[in-house]
């Protein structure tokens, strides 16, 4: 894993890793406009598509963002999926048991709370992490694999075993309408920009903590970590806070995340969460995230996640069955890491044998 | 004169290892105290107990007359302690200027302030020598060399009283070597106190005043360099008297082996020709960038040729590692930490690496053979460890300096490509290398062997070869050359462009 | 014959077809007789199209509007979770796409066509009335559940213990396991709760196929079949077998083939302006060693499949 | 990720990996076995007990082997739990379509096809994921997920999306009875010895695995590949090759998984194995496998394997509801392998406290 580009390939990652996954986005989009044009229902390039990719993109990508962190912190955390089906668990039963209808007056504070309560939760999850990890020095592989299964447990006890379902009435409209995609565009943020909010949100989101990660001391001190913890011990750079926080951050994401699943499907459950953390690991190391630590790109990840669910919704337009589906993702996948790998020198025997003959 | 920086009877043990027993030290303001001692001496573990990245079991230091017990690189360095480690402390990941500036907050509310910073990051890389370099390129791409010198960037942006600079000089070439004395001799007369180890004695003479000897984690002696010979620093070093420093071996010179035709890589080598002859030493100088890393691991396929051929007894090599390896060559990486050595394994483990056919039938090991074999190695190239077993990661900077060269010599080549064998080697065990190296050309071997270090090309080779930019500019017999002509050479082709 | 604003611009009439899952015999034969009545009627194309996971609601949530999309002219829906597919089904009816429910209910709100379903309650019932009968009604049994959060099967397991409470001397002695959604894990439960009870068991209840099975292999496993009365819900071939050698007392069964012929007829009908009643259920059946072989019940234990 | 234990107590390290989880293990039986006196049935510490829980734990264990080399070799697999169960509906098409029933004469070859067809998909699946990653220089993480959706469809398009039946009588008794753990002897290899066959497969394979890494130069090579591949690239060891073996070598395992994965459940189900991979390597990580390469051992992968499956039992025993166990079930793994580092000293800020103070 530890593999790395010959030294003369090096100069050109910096610049080409932010677009190599974008170039793979960008291709596999032409593939399908192309294919759904030809032999589909040719909706697939329409602005109503578009919609439904960018929100269900926005999805993966808000607790993604945090993945990319911890990922480039050199950690990993199973417990995404189910913390963030925790943190919309815990939501819905706010808003079922302790809000008032939306329209009623004060029903804004209950609201709030509500909302606080379930972000509140998401931290708390990744500074558990954050401090098993930092206090225990465990590989947070097995720690965040031992919190997924007590997040979910915490969350089928609190949701006794069931699925979770608020009042309709007592959601406001902007809640409801997070994750509209319909052609109404008076349930968009800004009625001339027909943009699902989801996404409006992911990107602002990314623009944040892409600026965190370039311009703050907190932010070079995560890609210190991740790319030699030795190194940044010796330099005083204070590890065990530092992955606390980064943890507990992305526990911030998850619970952003967790309102947009909650907006979502408006009802929490909490085994929903298994297996997303595995998309929401793929859309982090699609973008270019290394696990070894030290690389990962915001862009990256939300391309990333982009291409997930582009892949997804190409293979329903062109009405693919499901068990193709399945295939196609999975060479897709390997095929846009791979060109994203040859465009820096990735398969060096390759590039030897062509240099040489 | 006065002290500025006191340790009195520190000890330090790693579990059985005594590290430190008892060593007290002084060194004063303007003034470079050598610190000298074989490998395993003791010496990291002093300055990183400096440093505040070890804790003394016992003892105490001061500064300044006040007490100084750091509990932290952090608290090191804000009571005035910078240091430059042996081994690269980097995050490849980070741009050259985030990793001088790191764990630094030159900050507002946490926020970079770059314009600012970048001044003195500046500052700091031209006064190594590194104005030529972009602050915001990626510090995995740079060389060994050029790491080596953020290093050095990084001790000289913080505004310290005191500069530990451990082995600085083992992985520079000469040219880097002479700014680096600049920059301590500035430093000196700033009223600085440095600390400085080196296996180099003539380096120590030129830039130290104090010298402090270590041996086995005691101290065995401290004084005024000019108060003390050569001969006298070695045998306190080693114990006893070493007679010779460049021990030579009589071997005899045959016919042609490796014949290397117009050999040329992106960027560099570039048209390389020579013909290594069997029993033969071959010397390759240069300064950094000059590619002589990159010609050996051409030679030795772990990099794409773009043209030119290797021949070895008249045949051509394939382009592949083990292929070549299998033909009769063997490499010794000048990166041992990323590369040299796993260094999670233990020394028994890294010995054998690649060298099972040794003690094996059939892919099946004879673990008794093997265990054997390593402690016959250990005692061979004197591997200063507790038991075979110990993990390289925990041996001294020299100690794994001889596993890696152990287990080339294990592997029995014909021809051996030594990049840089004798970096962080003490000078008793340097001579020892001499002789290895001696003897194997004694056997018929080809040896090829890369240094930054003019004075063992010049005792040590049959010839020398000077590279620059890429290209073998001039091969002469060793009692043709003196050190300012290779110098010259050097840097001739560097300056004609 | 229905308008139909499909771009191809001939007048076939497109529905999507949605299942819970893909990868279960049930949503096959639902299929089949989705298709059955696509060819009976003429000129109906169902596109047929389930989410990954029989979990996910969020992907089921994507193919709903993914459908939306493609612009077919009707939905056919069996939601995941009755909340969470309210808002999608809301923003088809929107688009003017209407939608029939099927399997599993929906939250009240938006005005589908009509709700074609099994009584799943009622299907609890009757197998609770089944183990009764299996095992003399006294004794203990275990209720092994689902997954949490699943309404089909919640509604299932109510039923059953609705009807055990009937019978004083039947104990449940497990009711608050999950089985999970596979063979393996359940086989695992199954081993598990046997090793727990052992001799004192005499039913077990498992509400689902994956379910049964897993249990069927545990109890063959520690040598209790035909001693441990098993009744399950939904047939597969192994559970037949096991009918047929008394292994297994009882098998509720839907009539899934119905359920995909009922709710493509009724919205082909409601597009053609025709009412449809709220709710159309496709009536639930028991299985026995003796009326296995008869009519309609040979039939429903191997209901046809969609290649 | 890249934390190490102290240099100081490394030397230590290799007595105690070994011991580490089973010790954990010993302590979570003990405290089973008290609690299940104390509150419980009293049947968790009984000897058909102790054989259910080693036939599910051989379950996990065996694919779990191969995840060892793969770990140790610096890689990871993803696709572990599709390939495992596509392996097992391969085998159930197998017997359903071309055996005659297992009394009959000739059945014996026909069986034998079908095993053979399944461990070769086996086989192939590995090699699939060994070459690519070796070819292509990708990530295994990435290659795997690929490759773990790829499996998972052909799966579902062999087995036409539903679970395959085969007929009862076409299985031979030893296959039938391969995970049986009743108390009839006669069923077991060794009537005189009631350890159901599963945990002898497991067993035997066990010590060969670890015969395999100890005492041969493929075994030493794939360390020296996990540990710095760099270097070993430079002592001449092929590392593609090597990789490319040892993925194929696990898809051994995985089809032997597959084998007890069919002979427990008797049919095949392509989507059963969603999820598996996670346990898989959660028995490896317990056992004291690194995920950054060079460091697991075999017997502390079987003991993670009997650790998790242990805890499950434990605490359907204890009657526990599902949802605390899945809480317990955390907070154990967290604690086994807390306690693990403890003894090899891991809090390094704890230890130094301890000796300062
Ligand atoms: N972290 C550690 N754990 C265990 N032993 C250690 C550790 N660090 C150093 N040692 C041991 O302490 C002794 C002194 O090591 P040190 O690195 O200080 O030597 P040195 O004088 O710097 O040698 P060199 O010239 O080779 O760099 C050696 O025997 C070494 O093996
Ligand atoms: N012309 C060049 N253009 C770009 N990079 C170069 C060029 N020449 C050398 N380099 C780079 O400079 C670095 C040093 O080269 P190399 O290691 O071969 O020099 P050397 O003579 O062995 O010096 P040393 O071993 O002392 O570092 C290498 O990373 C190489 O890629
Ligand atoms: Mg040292
Ligand atoms: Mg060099």
């Amino acid at each position: 894993m530890s593999d790395r580009p010959t030294p003369n390939h090096r100069a050109r990652w910096s610049v080409l890793l932010r677009h190599g996954p974008s170039l793979a986005l960008l291709f596999i989009i032409a593939l399908f406009a192309l294919l759904d044009w030809q032999f589909g229902s040719g909706r697939f390039f329409s602005s109503r598509n578009a919609g439904v990719i960018v929100n269900s993109a926005a999805l993966v990508a808000v607790p993604a963002l945090g993945m990319t962190m911890i990922i480039i912190a050199g950690g990993i955390d199973l417990s995404a999926g189910t913390a963030l089906t925790l943190c919309g668990t815990v939501m819905a039963i706010a808003f079922r048991d302790y809000t008032i209808p939306a329209d009623q007056a004060g029903a804004a504070t209950w609201i709030a709370l509500a909302l606080a309560l379930g972000l509140g939760v998401g931290i708390l999850c990744g500074l558990i992490n954050g401090l098993i990890i930092s206090l225990s020095e465990m590989v947070p592989f097995i720690v965040t694999l031992g919190t997924m299964t007590i997040f979910l447990g915490v969350g089928q006890v609190l949701a006794e075993e069931s699925t979770v379902y608020p009042q309709n009435t007592h959601l406001p409209d902007w809640l409801r309408y997070l994750c509209y995609t319909g052609s109404n565009t008076d349930y968009y943020w800004f009625s001339f920009l027909p943009i699902p909010s989801s996404a409006l949100i992911a990107i602002v989101l990314g623009i944040a903590v892409a600026l965190l990660m370039h311009f703050t001391v907190f932010g070079r001190n995560i890609v210190a970590i991740g790319s030699n913890p030795l190194t940044a011990r010796l330099c005083g750079i204070r590890v065990g806070l530092t992955t606390t926080w980064v943890y507990a951050l992305a526990g911030v994401f998850v619970g952003l995340g967790a309102l947009l699943y909650f907006a979502n499907v408006k009802n929490g459950n909490p085994s929903d969460g298994t297996g997303k953390e595995l998309e929401i690991i793929a859309a982090v190391v699609l973008g270019g995230g290394s696990l070894s630590g030290g690389r990962g790109s915001i862009l990256g990840t939300i391309v990333g996640a982009l291409i997930i669910k582009t892949i997804s919704s190409g293979c329903t337009m062109l009405s693919i069955p499901n068990t193709y589906t399945h295939i196609i993702i999975g060479v897709i996948i390997i095929i846009a890491v791979l060109i994203d790998g040859l465009r820096n020198g990735k398969p060096k025997w390759l590039f030897a044998r062509l240099a040489s003959g | 004169m006065n002290a500025l920086l006191e340790v009195s009877r520190i000890s330090k043990r790693f579990g059985p290892t005594i590290a430190l027993d008892n060593v007290s030290m002084t060194a004063q303001a303007g003034r470079v105290l050598a610190l000298i001692g074989e490998n395993g001496a003791g010496k990291s573990t002093l300055l990183k107990t400096l440093s505040g990245a070890h804790r003394p079991d016992h003892g105490t230091m001061s500064i300044d007359g006040q007490s100084y017990r750091p509990a932290g690189p952090i608290d090191a360095r804000s009571r005035g302690v910078a240091i430059v480690y042996q081994e690269l402390t980097l995050a490849p990941d980070l741009s050259i200027e985030d990793n001088i500036m790191l764990g630094r907050s030159g900050t507002v509310a946490g926020t970079l302030l770059r314009s600012r910073q970048r001044q003195r990051v500046q500052k700091a890389m031209d006064q190594v020598g590194l104005s030529s370099i972009s602050p915001k390129a990626r510090t995995g791409d740079q060389s060994v060399a050029t790491q080596q010198l953020i290093e050095v960037a990084r001790a000289l942006v913080s505004d310290a009283k005191i500069i530990l600079f451990d082995e600085p000089t083992s992985s520079l070439p000469a040219a880097d070597v002479d700014r680096l004395f600049q920059i301590v001799d500035t430093l000196r007369s700033r009223g600085l106190a440095i600390i400085y180890i080196s296996h180099f004695l003539e380096e120590v003479r030129r830039i130290a005043d104090d010298y402090a000897v270590l041996r086995d984690g005691h101290s065995v002696g401290a004084g005024q360099l000019s108060q003390i010979s050569d001969d006298q620093i070695i045998s306190l070093m080693v114990g006893r008297d070493v007679d010779d420093l460049f021990p030579a071996v009589p071997h005899e010179i045959g016919s042609a082996r490796l014949d290397i035709d117009r050999l040329t890589a992106a960027p560099v080598p570039h048209n390389v020709s020579l013909s290594l002859r069997r029993g033969e030493i071959f010397g390759v100088a240069g300064l950094v960038g000059a590619g002589r890393t990159e010609l050996l691991r051409c030679l030795f396929a772990m990099q794409p040729t773009r043209s030119g051929t290797v021949r070895l007894d008249g045949r051509p090599l394939p382009q592949r590692i083990n292929a070549r390896r299998r033909a009769g060559l063997g490499l010794l990486s000048e990166d041992r930490k990323t590369e040299g050595l796993a260094q999670n394994l233990s020394i028994t483990e890294n010995l054998s690496m690649g060298n099972h056919q040794r003690y094996s039938t059939l892919g099946c090991l004879n673990l008794n053979a093997r265990s054997e074999d390593a402690k016959r190695w250990i005692e061979k190239v004197e591997i200063k460890a507790q038991h075979p077993n110990q993990c390289v990661a925990e041996l001294s900077g020299g100690n794994q300096q001889k596993v890696a060269l152990a287990r080339l010599l294990a592997q029995d080549a014909e021809i051996y490509l030594l990049d840089e064998p004798t970096k962080g080697i003490d000078v008793g065990t340097k001579a020892e290398i001499y002789r290895i190296m001696g003897q194997l050309a004694a056997q018929g071997k080809t040896v090829v062997f890369v240094s930054s270090y003019l004075p063992e090309l010049l005792a040590v080779c049959d010839r020398v070869g000077v590279m620059s930019r890429g290209r073998m500019t001039e091969v002469r017999v060793t009692k043709d050359w003196n050190e300012e002509e290779l110098m010259l050479a050097a840097l001739a082709a560097t300056e004609d462009e | 014959k229905p308008s139909s604003t499909s771009h191809t611009g001939s007048d076939t009439v497109r529905l999507a077809v949605i299942p819970k899952g893909t990868s279960h015999e049930f949503w096959k034969s639902v299929h089949f007789g989705a298709q059955k009545a696509a060819t009976e009627i003429g000129d109906v194309e169902i596109i047929w199209r389930g989410p990954v996971v029989e979990s996910d609601t969020g992907s089921q949530i994507e193919v709903v509007k993914d459908m939306i999309t493609m612009g077919v002219d009707g939905i056919v829906l069996a939601p995941n979770q009755k909340g969470g597919l309210v808002d999608a089904v809301d923003e088809a009816i929107g688009e003017d796409i209407p939608v029939v429910i099927f399997d599993s209910g929906l939250d009240d709100g938006p005005k589908i066509v009509s709700y074609v379903a099994t009584n799943n309650f009622k299907g609890g019932q009757m197998a609770g009335d089944a183990m009764a009968k299996a095992i003399g009604e006294k004794g203990n049994v275990i209720l092994l559940r689902y997954l949490a959060g699943s309404e089909s099967t919640e509604q299932r397991e109510e039923g059953f213990l609705d009807a055990i409470a009937k019978y004083p001397d039947i104990t449940v002695v497990s009711s608050d396991e999950y089985a999970g959604d596979n063979a393996t894990k359940a086989k695992e439960k199954a081993d598990q709760l046997i090793q727990l009870h052992g001799e004192t068991l005499d039913g077990m209840f498992a509400v689902c196929e994956p379910n049964a099975n897993g249990t069927l292999e545990a109890i063959k496993n520690a040598g209790m079949a035909g001693k441990i009365k098993l009744i399950a819900f939904d047939p597969s071939d192994a559970l037949i077998k096991a009918l047929r050698d008394g292994h297994c007392h009882g098998i509720v069964l839907q009539d899934p083939v119905q359920m995909g012929y009922l709710s493509v007829i009724s919205l082909v009908d409601s597009i053609n302006g025709k009412s449809i009643p709220e709710f159309q259920s496709t009536g639930e059946y028991l299985a026995t060693q003796d009326n296995m072989d008869g009519e309609p019940i040979k039939q429903l234990l191997k209901p046809e499949l969609m290649e």
